[in-house]
């Protein structure tokens, strides 16, 4: 199904020099654990509630270990000392905890083998239920079978419960995947919130409880409709890797899960940020959890033609550490967007061929097309327009993950009805364009094959360049979306520590092995 | 139950306007827009865009939360409630009602052009899957065309002694629709015909409601099919029969 | 550029079966002419307005031929015998004959020779009008040459005051071609209406005054714009000769003028629109006028995927016709429509293929591409996209006269911004996707090059039909559009007659003679 | 000048309205959205498209002509008046009026996390090809980014002795922006620097009238380039700096 007819030895050279540029942080990585990862072992091993105060236990728990003892043993061994030296069942060592009893620190350390035996029921079970998610999805899966497209619409009212309103009216509506945006600034908090939530800020915050919620309508709507809908939210910020157990827990399908996205877009710290991203990616490869990565939002920055080889660079990049996450390619939602100005000439050649690109250097990875927001002014037709063409690029291009563009994009988070028009508007093109994909053939040396031959040159030369460079130095030069970022800089730095040698981390360890079985 | 526009959360009353003004645009366009739509009772509307459409008028479009508020419950229409029937049944009930056919004649009436609408309802091949009326058993339609002129359709009618009259009306531009739906009544009830006959109208901008105020039995919008036409006119005939009405 | 690689004999079997039902049709008109031929005869050697009772003099003049004379001399005859009868020049002449001081037969009939001496310095004054206006034309077009595709708008509102607001405002917007529709149910008055008019139905009259003052307002604003602004009106109706000859006095540039239109749709006699769709047809011709034909009124009414080919058939019919009317392939403004039902599978491409079809088969011919409307609902935003698609096409198949779809074109004749939107959404299709049709190929054995195929073979077979029936015989079978018409049906009929052996039409004559010399 | 929409002739009042109501799609449906059209002002208001947007939503547009009417001659507009200056005057004007460089300190400021705007007017390359602040002779410009906290951001200017603030709100939902643009209003005032400064706020949904309510010296919306702004603040500095303001 080749249009493009492109180099393949290109792209085995941007894959080496990816994969370099991956492997030099990831031993990084490996060295190094945060206050996140740490929390997310926790929840995983079923530490969850907040005390009286509203702390969450996995923060308070964890500021204890940093604070009274010394965080780079793992906090699985902590626990596992606490619950030994109380003879306390989890339950009721944490009920203890949080009147305050003692310290997580007030035990001697217990060694690797024994924080094994004394985890092992609470993991056990854990990954357990993960494990019956995963299987649960797949019969889901069995029984609805997808269509190659997904369309994928975004509630934002900053209520659960109006949120469960419009995400079931989107389904019915013909709607395959939902997203709960996050209230801004949920990002930069260093903790989840607890519990139901019904006030947010341009999106409601993402919580176990509201997962819950959210899962629970999207089963019911699902098979009223006989499609199965999948659930998304943000794993970017300070608490990927939670954000990334409590999905795994609540069975979300998709998380947006970029190796870089926090650093670049909300200056999170770039050692805390990578140092993340593997543990969330490693339960999301366990879970069967679809990662989308954030490629789209550099061209929300930078110019979408000047800037197109970045994007490709990076896919090739978040593939690369998805791999080390044991991620495989039907999960990895690599991210791009249709975001040329309609003002350039040939502007939809451009679109057409970007995405025609992605396509066939990623054949099996469920892409994520994202739609023009950065050129989509307050004419709600023209708008409406732009992203009907868009609609045409992802049924041209066969797009996974079809994020649907709102007419009222410029103006607010989308109303009911906006996201209904949006989904009959994807609808109609999907219908009437069908087989437009397999009709036609691109002219060799026409203008959408010479620029995917010079985007995928330009992605080569600065993934080369990247390699020399390294990613840290890189990301200090402002390699993407222009922005500058430096090593120390950014939140979240005070979070990260040099793993012990005798480091345990019960969770990590266990996914990893399983992966290495397989 | 008082209800409001909905944008994303109940009661918002999100509402979306647009308009143009014989104005350039200009900030001052911008501001006499937002007093426009203040006046037609939004709170805080916001001109979310405005753009110029010659040099001399500007278009803008709003966003805003009206202030109406409407009882539901209180909301009375005149709607069909009768549910169709399909062909069969249709077909039996006339079967065991009439020992003749019933005749309907129909036509797009005055200058009106256009036949589509009255064709879907009565042609055999009916419309969207939905079969007209000449294919129906026991019933006689005639489908006199395009531009009839409200006489000749009373004339043929009373030829052929129709028990049901279809008439399709498309332009309402300067109201057309009204002055040749009036006529039409008003012909008929100078010749003493209008209790003889079932008398109906469709159309794109048809409404039941418009068609009761105008005198007619019914009015059929967007979306009718010969089914739905069929069985209000034979159950109508039929309670006639029975002197129910 | 040949995208579909049709068979050429097929084209060549079906212009030679059109040839031969023209042909057939062809001997009937040269032996009649009808009361509108007549009239027109009068207008272009300057006969113009009313008499007291508002009846316009050509009107008075041939009623009076047909009711006192013999109208099958012609009324050329008649008007020189008045002529050389009173002594009078023809402004006196009309003077007194609209105050009833004798009747147009009340004098002995020049013959032949005479009626060219005594006319010649009428008909010669405006057939150099019309020739000047040619002249002008070409000048405008010389300095500001057009692009490939012309917008074309309409204004209906009815009175033509506003609608020079409304045409000058989309000229600034960026249309290139100008409409002003008529009033519902002019086209079945037996005489043009007179003077200024600012009431009309769902339009504007069709007067010599309303086309003055429209031709002025876009002469003027097409210096503005340096763009030169075409105007349009339609001919079609019970006075095609005489709106086409109005036309050419006021440079109109495009007439809808089709050989069937009145027949099918108007249910006007076939007698008297082939003979009036002739005379017509040869002024427009003449006078440098782009004809537009109607097929794509056959998709409003039939279902568009089953009678493709009757469009096709037509279109051929149409060509044939038009030359006989000494029409160029560059005159020719063959009509096609985008009708599909949306919800028809794959719908789009059976639309690109049918105007890539006509695009091929009429190379030089300036196409005129209708928007969708039967399947255009309220749903205003539905409707902006269908109209984006259509826009597509139009671009990806290079059509020549691209009206513009309305959002509101199932609630209103259009409002000044809905006309405006429109011109935008056409312009961003042309501007994104400019080179789009360039750039790609049809695959071989797709479904676009069947359908084509397919099209092209029933058109054939259609053709073929229609010539060994006839052409009055089919139009009774109701071939096109599903519509049976009667040979001596419809309005009309009545205004027919066979011309005498001894028939004169200084127009008629002078203008085949002048395409004989060429 | 008295002024109402315009459809397809002067004064025919004519607009688009569509809105949503929480209930299902039905003929009451449609009659509730007609009542609150009417509410709002729109003679015979007709309802042109009627959808379900799921079992309990329905979606309605409506066309009618409104009997609003606007004395436009009335209108007033807050609204900056002085014509853009091009960055070669501006460069000149500086350099004849100060002896030294006019310090511009900018940012996204709050939890806002959109830089483009505040970008587009401040840094080298500028937006739509007019170049920002940062490339102005006599300028220095200190682009902040985003998500600065608004005593951060005061105590940056403090420092760089800022002789113009510069701050970019894009998120508007629950009134956010107003929130943060009203304590930095308050917080300048505190610490007796409001006078000091010339305060400027911009933004998609930001107006310069929406700002002089709020206390700053001028807003700039959509469409506003450097040379804007910076025409604004300098001429604003020398007007200050001769006593006429
Ligand atoms: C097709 C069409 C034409 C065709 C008609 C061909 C034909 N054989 O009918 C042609 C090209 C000839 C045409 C011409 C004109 N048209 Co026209 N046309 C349309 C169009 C595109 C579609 C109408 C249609 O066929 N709909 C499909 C049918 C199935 O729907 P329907 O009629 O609503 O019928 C359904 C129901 O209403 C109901 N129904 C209808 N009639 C009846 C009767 C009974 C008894 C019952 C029970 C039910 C019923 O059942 C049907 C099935 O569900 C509309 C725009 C649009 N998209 O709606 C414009 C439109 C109707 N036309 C319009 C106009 C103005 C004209 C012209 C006057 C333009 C001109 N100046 O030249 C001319 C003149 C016609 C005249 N003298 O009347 C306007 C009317 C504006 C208005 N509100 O007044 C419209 C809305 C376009 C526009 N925006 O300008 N037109
Ligand atoms: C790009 C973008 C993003 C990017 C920002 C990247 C970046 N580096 O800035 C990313 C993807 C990160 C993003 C994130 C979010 N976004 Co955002 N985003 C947009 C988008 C698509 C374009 C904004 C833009 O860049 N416009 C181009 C610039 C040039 O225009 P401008 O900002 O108006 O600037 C001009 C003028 O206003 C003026 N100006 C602006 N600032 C200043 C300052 C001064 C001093 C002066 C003089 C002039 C001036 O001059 C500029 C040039 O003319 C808009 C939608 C849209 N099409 O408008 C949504 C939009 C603004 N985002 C929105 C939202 C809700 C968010 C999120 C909260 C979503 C979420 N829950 O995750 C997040 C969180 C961000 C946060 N914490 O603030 C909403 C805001 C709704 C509202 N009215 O409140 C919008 C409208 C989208 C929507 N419909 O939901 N977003
Ligand atoms: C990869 C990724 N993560 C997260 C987000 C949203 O992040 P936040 O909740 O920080 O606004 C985005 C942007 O929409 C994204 O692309
Ligand atoms: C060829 C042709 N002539 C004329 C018309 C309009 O005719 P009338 O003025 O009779 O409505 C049309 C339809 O729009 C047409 O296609």
């Amino acid at each position: 199904m080749s249009k493009l007819n492109l180099n393949q030895d290109k792209i085995i050279s941007c894959r080496y020099y990816a994969n370099i540029i991956a492997d030099n942080v990831q031993s990084f990585i490996d060295q190094h654990t945060t206050v996140s990862v740490e929390r997310a072992v926790l929840r995983l091993l079923g530490v969850d509630g907040v005390d009286d105060l509203l702390v969450p236990l996995p923060n308070k728990l964890v500021d204890d270990v940093v604070k009274n003892g010394d965080i780079s043993y793992g906090v699985s061994r902590y626990i596992a000392s606490g619950l030994k030296g109380t003879s306390l069942n989890l339950n009721d060592f944490l009920e203890a905890y949080s009147r305050d009893e003692f310290g997580i620190c007030d035990f001697s350390l217990v060694d690797r083998d024994e924080t094994y035996n004394i985890l092992k029921p609470y993991y056990d079970k854990h990954l357990i239920k993960i494990k019956n998610n995963k299987i649960k999805r797949e019969e889901y899966l069995d029984r609805f079978p997808r269509d190659k497209t997904d369309i994928y619409v975004i509630v934002a009212t900053g209520n659960i419960d109006e949120d469960v309103i419009q995400a079931v009216s989107a389904a019915k509506a013909g709607a395959d995947i939902i997203a709960v945006i996050r209230s801004t600034g949920q990002s930069l908090l260093d903790y989840v919130p607890y519990g139901k939530t019904t006030e947010g800020f341009g999106g409601t915050f993402a919580t176990q409880e509201n997962f819950k919620i959210m899962r629970k309508a999207l089963d019911e709507v699902s098979e009223e409709v006989k499609r199965y809908i999948y659930l998304v939210n943000y794993a970017s910020g300070l608490c990927m890797p939670e954000i990334a157990s409590m999905g795994a827990l609540e069975r979300l399908d998709v998380l947006l899960n970029d190796s870089m996205y926090g650093i670049i877009f909300r200056d999170i710290n770039m050692q805390r940020t990578f140092v993340d991203q593997y543990f969330s990616r490693l339960i999301n490869a366990y879970s069967g959890i679809i990662i989308n990565t954030g490629e789209d939002n550099y061209l929300t920055t930078s110019d979408a033609v000047e800037e197109a080889h970045t994007v490709t660079a990076s896919q090739f990049i978040n593939e690369a550490f998805a791999k080390k996450a044991h991620l495989s390619n039907k999960l990895m939602g690599l991210g791009h967007a249709f975001e040329i100005d309609p003002e350039v000439e040939n502007s939809f050649l451009l679109e057409l061929s970007q995405a025609q690109l992605a396509r066939e250097i990623f054949p099996e990875a469920p892409l994520k097309y994202m739609p023009p927001t950065k050129h989509i002014n307050g004419n709600i037709f023209r708008a409406y327009q732009q992203n009907a063409m868009f609609n045409m690029v992802t049924t041209m291009t066969d797009q996974s993950i079809h994020l649907l563009g709102m007419m009222t994009e410029a103006i607010h988070t989308p109303y009911l009805s906006d996201r209904y028009l949006a989904i009959k508007n994807a609808k109609m093109v999907q219908k009437t364009m069908k087989s437009l994909g397999d009709e036609i053939e691109y002219k060799a040396n026409g203008i959408i094959r010479n620029r995917a031959i010079e985007v995928l040159d330009s992605a080569e030369k600065l993934l080369k360049q990247i390699s020399s460079d390294g990613l840290f130095e890189s990301l200090a030069k402002g390699v993407f979306a222009q922005t500058k970022r430096s090593v120390t800089g950014g939140k979240g730095l005070s979070g990260v520590f040099r793993k012990n040698k005798d480091y345990v981390n019960v969770i990590l360890e266990k996914m990893e092995e399983s992966f290495n079985e397989d | 139950m008082k209800i409001k526009p909905y944008g994303d959360t109940l009661n918002d009353g999100k509402v979306q306007l647009s308009f143009t003004l014989p104005v350039p645009k200009s900030a001052k366009g911008v501001t006499a827009a937002k007093e426009i739509a203040k006046d037609m009772g939004l709170i805080d509307p916001s001109v979310v865009h405005a753009e110029a459409l010659s040099d001399n008028f500007s278009f803008y479009i709003i966003y805003g939360s009206t202030k109406s508020v409407i009882d539901f419950d209180k909301i009375r229409v005149e709607e069909i409630t009768s549910k169709a029937m399909d062909r069969e049944e249709i077909e039996a009930l006339i079967k065991d009602e009439f020992d003749r056919n019933i005749v309907f004649v129909g036509a797009s009436t005055g200058t009106d052009a256009h036949t589509v609408g009255i064709d879907a309802i009565m042609n055999m091949k009916g419309f969207a899957g939905h079969y007209g009326l000449e294919r129906y058993q026991g019933i006689t339609a005639y489908n006199l065309g395009s531009q009839v002129l409200n006489e000749d359709f009373i004339k043929f009618a009373q030829d052929k002694k129709a028990d049901v009259l279809l008439i399709s009306q498309t332009v309402t531009q300067k109201e057309v629709h009204l002055k040749n739906m009036i006529e039409l009544v008003e012909l008929l009830e100078s010749e003493g015909l209008r209790d003889k006959v079932i008398l109906i109208a469709g159309g794109a901008r048809i409404t039941h409601e418009l068609a009761k105020e105008l005198g007619y039995d019914a009015g059929f919008g967007p979306g009718s099919y010969a089914e739905d036409v069929a069985t209000f006119a034979i159950t109508t005939l039929i309670n006639k029969k029975r002197g129910v009405l």
